[in-house]
């Protein structure tokens, strides 16, 4: 059990304690021990006995009680266990200090027994305000015995929440498979298709008829097709063939700025 | 309408059609940012008052709940009740008053074994649970209360354990035995308590109690 | 309290607390003999009208329930997986092993123009970020990985990204590869990097993306 109790036992004095005599029959009390956990709370039922605040405990006369339920419990033959005679013992051994007139010099590392007396009592007043604190819990509103909450809880739609999915070996994998890749990679860039310059050529003496008036090189250069060259290369292609013919002096070709519109056409015969 | 009410009116429908109390923050995450949740659920209490149904706090969050002068209605919804022992209610309220509480202190305040059987009970319902190890010699195991013990009792929190300022104001909750107690506070997490370890359970008491304190033959058959 | 308010009460409290719907009957046999049932339901729907609950009658059953217009408060949202698609997988892996990379070092070595569809995902996820810009011609804003994606693959740092090693030990590296293959350490990098400039913030992402590379033919069908 607890320090404070067991370490003042005089072991003698527990098979005294059964014999001791005390007045007051009278308050023996008609025990049933199942109800009891141990020995404190026999000693808190017989305090409250008392009827005074826990603290004022008269520990003398609690002792003296106690003693009496002990003898009371034995004359029924209770079978009593241990706990309740080491009590029995160490309040016997008690009573007797607090009755005796004190020695000062003898026992220097002894408490006073008064101390010790209170100390009991504080006790029993711990233990009580937790019985006490039972009976307040339970005196609350208790859930499902005096509230209750709602009996039939809606139900809530459940909206997915997306988070992602994938382990570091997938991570592992995504990113060998893509060196693997790259180390396997060739340069491989497919031939541009470009307007060839003799089809360029022949396209503008096509039309050199009707470039009677100065005609912009974006009007001369054929529009594209679906799967021709670019519209770079028609319009490259067709002002290299139109430079050739200026040169063979039979295109005339302006620029009024620079990167502005290029203008065509045909030659004048000379004049 | 205007905001408040329509406030008000979010966290009514919230909260009464949900399984257990939601906490401010719940309510928070599920109403619109910036929405007044503190006064909403004053002025929604403040509705309710008188009422047949009314809001309380539990644990930190808030339920609707019948009120108890209507117990005698709710025949049909009572549970059979599960009487704890003498034993069991005493260990439960020396855990709630004391917490974080080692089994020796329990023991000390008790006068008596602790039984594992009225520890095993509490666990099983839930209404305590291993807090972590005191900071002293042995590194014992410390126990508190749950939300669903402050559920149960219908307790806003710790501190409004009934009594506890009495019983503290006069030194009872003292766990040191006489003459030079500090007073410990169970809200507040000042003691010298280390948090439990991840594998260390409350599935694992068993083990762990017979550990440290082998059953008693008296402990037997306490059970 | 009037009589009527009282019956009022009983029936908001038995209704709130049944876990089904009752019937005027059903309250009858609950209430008090003589109670005005009906007008108790009156009342009540009346007192609950505007409220965020109401009180209606379904098959001749009554019952609370939120209203309609707060129905969207009443949806949880729960997780699902998100599979990644592989060009978002494979581009994540590269800014994974060579971050700080740009956008134009993933396309080298995926060989593909990299869509800013796949970054957007990236960035949506979480997994990716802005971390600066090189130090080099058009100072072109470079890519790493966030705290998130650590997260994600459980990983305590950059340093525990699997380099070579452990991909041949998960049969990763085959004899393809040349044989000075190498895996970047990310942990390691001392590349020549600005910070981004306040106002880059990733918000603007998209626009960035767009402007310096509005997507062709090739990328759409690289989604």
């Amino acid at each position: 059990m607890n320090a404070p109790f067991q370490a003042k036992i005089e072991f003698e004095a527990a098979d005294d304690a059964a014999f001791l005599d005390t007045d007051g029959d009278d308050e023996a009390l008609i025990l049933d021990l199942d109800g009891y956990e141990g020995p404190l709370h026999v000693l808190l039922t017989l305090a409250h006995s008392q009827k005074v605040d826990l603290l004022k405990l008269s520990v003398t006369r609690l002792a003296e009680q106690y003693l009496a339920f002990i003898r009371e419990a034995r004359k029924r033959r209770f079978a009593l266990a241990a706990d309740y005679l080491v009590m029995a013992a160490w309040l016997a051994y008690l009573k007797s200090r607090l009755l005796l007139p004190r020695i000062h010099d003898a026992e220097a590392d002894e408490r006073p027994a008064e101390e010790i007396a209170a100390q009991l009592a504080f006790r029993l007043a711990k233990l009580d305000a937790m019985r006490r604190s039972i009976d307040a819990l339970n005196g609350r509103p208790i859930l499902k015995r005096e509230v209750f909450i709602r009996g039939d809880p809606q139900e809530t739609t459940v909206v997915s929440h997306r988070h992602l999915e994938g382990d570091l070996y997938g991570l592992m994998a995504a990113y060998i498979e893509q060196r693997k890749h790259l180390s396997a990679r060739r340069y491989a860039p497919a031939p541009p298709v470009s307007f060839r310059l003799d089809e360029a050529r022949d396209h503008v003496l096509r039309l050199l008829a009707s470039l009677q008036d100065w005609t912009a090189l974006r009007r001369v250069a054929p529009s594209r097709q679906a799967d021709g060259p670019s519209e770079a290369s028609y319009l490259a292609s067709t002002l290299c063939a139109c430079l050739e013919l200026v040169r063979e002096e039979a295109l005339e070709a302006r620029q009024l700025d620079h990167f502005a519109e290029i203008f065509l056409r045909v030659r004048k015969a000379c004049t | 309408m205007t905001p408040a009410l329509a406030t008000e009116r979010m966290i009514e429908a919230l909260l009464f059609a949900a399984a257990e109390p939601l906490s401010a923050a719940d309510l928070e995450g599920r109403l619109p940012q910036g929405a007044d949740i503190a006064g909403g659920l004053t002025s929604l209490r403040a509705w309710y008052a008188g009422r047949g149904v009314e809001l309380v706090c539990v644990a930190d969050r808030w339920r609707f709940q019948t009120t108890a002068d209507l117990a005698f209605l709710m025949t049909q919804e009572r549970e059979s009740p599960r009487r704890l022992s003498r034993a069991a209610q005493e260990t439960l309220a020396i855990i709630a008053y004391h917490q974080p509480v080692t089994r020796a202190d329990i023991e000390a305040i008790r006068g008596v074994q602790a039984s594992s059987g009225t520890l095993d009970a509490l666990l099983e319902l839930g209404m305590v649970r291993m807090r972590g190890r005191r900071r002293s010699p042995g590194r014992p195991v410390t126990w508190g209360t749950t939300d669903a013990f402050l559920e149960h009792y219908g307790l806003a929190s710790l501190a409004d354990l009934p009594g506890a300022a009495e019983m503290k104001a006069a030194g009872l909750l003292s766990l040191d035995l006489p003459f030079d107690f500090a007073v410990p506070n169970p809200a507040a997490v000042d003691e010298d308590e280390d948090p439990l370890d991840a594998d260390e359970s409350p599935s694992f008491h068993q083990d762990f109690l017979l550990a440290d304190d082998p059953p008693s033959p008296r402990e037997e058959a306490d059970r």
